[in-house]
């Protein structure tokens, strides 16, 4: 156990044990870009399901967490959009599945409030739109602000480019995106990473996500599905 | 209309003349991306995209892809000199400060006040606002591009929105196949009609009254 | 005008435009390590003065933005703690200078805050203490939060390690602290740098501050003050 | 006491042992700052500084000093492998999140149920909070490291703090150059005497009544 504290890395059976049905898991990526696949495969491997998710998106049917979506393994999610996944769509229609949506930059700042330990945040995005229904309001120096209360989950799962076994972990160009936030904001976090390497091998000076936050890393079997745009190109 | 051009392509590049060297501009999906291409190539701009990237550049070469390097779309990109990555809390730090120079959008309903309606149609399509809202409230210029009709005829440029709202008086100016308006304090002003278009012609496929000036320019 | 928007590079003197007495001024550093040395001694060569000055702390009497402090130039601090400046100190005792404190927490969130135009942070850190007097709470979920606003200032401040003529900012290891947060926070950004390279000369990866929030980049001339522990070890 | 060894060397000894390996430590400025000193070869763990390091370590030798790589007291200090830097929200944030295994603080007053007072006296000495508030109120555990007394003989360990606090109810264990002691629901509990006191000794100069267990462990 105090080993682990200073090398974490496992294997994505270990990491499954922290998995449970019924529980809140909150996921880096934007558009499926940046969703661990590996994790995700995992989730559907064993079963597990009435997950609250909590993301950007619901990726695409057939990729990243989309896949779980797909699969019926998701109660609730929050999220700014699920456009771009036709079966969430669905099953938020037929009623099979509760969403909760926040304008995106509002979403990115609940769940960087949870990884802080704050609160929440104020912000006069949506205003005067059905984005402020059911929000408290707290004026300050005159102007109005809704309260966004911050998002954290039981397990939060990232993907990144690499990381040293200390859990320090950087990010792939645009894949970056909600990760860090999400990194933060799990009660247990793990990552699975494309590279892992060496403490030490890192430059203290490229770690986006200190190894603070990060309880396990696994390595990353890469992405297992066809993006959108490859399936258009190929037609 | 010329045969041969799509609407798109006409409203695309009349949008593309409104964005000046050094701006930081964000294009949202569908018209708006097509944008870029109707750019002169003695302008920089620095293209925003949400998931985390200041200053995106044209897609790759096919076989060339980062999968990881995407447009907010999930599109591949590159990356211009100059450009940086960072999480989604500062792509809408950028937006939220009123850094961004320019976003152009489409549209479901735009108002004569310039109020917009793009993400919800209540019982039919609830996909989310995305990072709809934020652009809407926050760019220092607002620009819509929309087909000027719905399919059925109908106008999508009304007096009020019936839609729920993106966000209210956020719009600075409608670009369509037929028209520019230009969003003022006291209503819409026809700044330019499409070649293939009259003056009466637009003002019959607007829902809202347009103010006319003594001079309509004529754009392509 | 629009040149400059692509190429941010300028002279101490160009800088110096948007300073004037009474101003409201945000700065990068912790201890006066990543206080901007050249921009400091700008100030003080012009003569501003009333300076309201917003940051982390205020450095030692002859370090950093301590140095404005004991030249008599600050009017109004609002930092975390004045506490390795005792000519800071004796000028509050005395009645001449007003100071407001934040736990530094809190102070760095209310900055970034600022920065990301958000209206502040709802945080539990400084309740049962005096740090809440005269501040609005909230509650969340059965929980009381303090109401922390954002802080911004007219100009802010920082200083980099490398800087790109977009202004895209690069730190200096632990000079790191304040410094990003402040650069986002100011409605004029100045930065100076170590090394000013051409755009596309830094990674995109390793850029700390983009350059959107970055107004001009200006060459560093260095740090023109002795540290405490060189005067130490000198004894 | 030993002759030629400073209590704040013995208090700082003794604090090193209650750190475990693989622990996120913080250590305030004053003794705290010597524990560092102390810790067993084989024991790692990732020291954290409020100015944006995870995983500073010892001083530079002389003449390789980086100036801009400090500690939160501001003396130049080195990395160990694994080491990252941030700025001062991320800093916080793993204090807030509740990361920080241990901080070691100095006290002007602690009182039996846990109160910590140690950045204000009013009217006096009025330097800020900086980080205190946040370390104080948030680590998991808080172990405060101070003389057992004043210099006027008065006790820092009290029933009640007179000063405004730092942190209510947030101190896990003091120890001093007499005594080891820690915070329970019901009170102080006297886990160790210095070999140089004798239980009478510690209690009396104590502000606060103790729980004296049957077995007082000694420590040096």
């Amino acid at each position: 156990m105090n080993h682990k504290r200073m090398n974490k890395i496992g294997t994505l059976d270990q990491a499954m044990e922290h998995f449970y049905s019924g529980m809140t898991l909150m996921f880096g990526g934007f558009g499926g870009v940046g969703n661990p696949p590996s994790l995700i495969q995992g989730i559907l491997d064993r079963g597990i399901d009435e997950l609250t998710i909590i993301g950007n998106d619901t990726a695409f049917p057939d990729i990243g967490i989309g896949r779980l979506v797909t699969a019926g393994r998701v109660k609730k999610v929050i999220a700014s959009h699920i456009g771009s996944n036709p079966v969430a769509g669905e099953l938020m229609t037929k009623g099979e599945m509760e969403v909760e949506f926040s304008p995106q930059g509002t979403l990115a700042e609940r769940v960087r409030a949870g990884g802080m330990g704050l609160g929440g945040i104020l912000t006069d995005v949506g205003l005067g739109t059905i984005a402020e229904e059911g929000k408290q309001k707290v004026e300050v120096d005159g102007r109005t602000y809704l309260v966004e209360t911050a998002l954290t989950a039981e397990v939060a799962i990232v993907h990144a480019k690499k990381a040293d076994s200390y859990g320090n972990l950087v990010y792939d160009t645009s894949a970056r995106n909600f990760n860090p936030l999400v990194a933060m904001a799990g009660d247990i976090t793990i990552a699975e990473a494309d590279e892992i390497v060496e403490t030490g091998e890192l430059d203290p000076e490229e770690i986006v996500t200190p190894g603070a936050f990060v309880d396990m890393v696994i390595p990353s079997r890469g992405v297992n599905w066809t993006w959108m745009w490859e399936s258009t190109t190929d037609k | 209309m010329d045969v041969g051009v799509d609407y798109r392509q006409i409203i695309a590049r009349r949008a593309a003349q409104e964005i000046q060297h050094g701006m930081i501009v964000n294009l949202g999906i569908g018209i708006p991306t097509l944008v870029a291409d109707y750019l002169s190539p003695d302008i920089q701009v620095m293209f925003h995209a949400e998931n985390g990237i200041l200053g995106s550049g044209p897609s790759p070469e096919a076989g060339q892809e980062n999968p990881m390097l995407c447009n907010a779309g999930g599109f591949p990109v590159t990356v211009v000199p100059g450009a940086s990555y960072f999480d989604s809390t500062v792509a809408f730090g950028i937006i939220r400060r009123g850094l961004l120079d320019m976003t152009i959008l489409g549209a479901l309903e735009v108002s004569e006040k310039g109020d917009l309606a793009n993400w919800i149609v209540p019982g039919k399509r609830v996909p989310g606002m995305g990072g709809a809202i934020d652009l809407a409230q926050k760019s220092k210029k607002v620009i819509i591009t929309t087909r000027h009709n719905n399919k059925d005829g109908s106008p999508k440029i009304v007096k009020s929105c019936s839609l729920p709202l993106t966000a209210p008086r956020c719009v600075d100016m409608v670009i369509t196949e037929k028209a520019v308006l230009e969003v003022c304090e006291d209503g819409l002003l026809l700044k330019e009609v499409h070649q293939d278009f009259s003056v009466d012609e637009v003002k019959q496929a607007t829902g809202a009254p347009l103010k006319v000036p003594d001079h309509v320019e004529v754009f392509q």
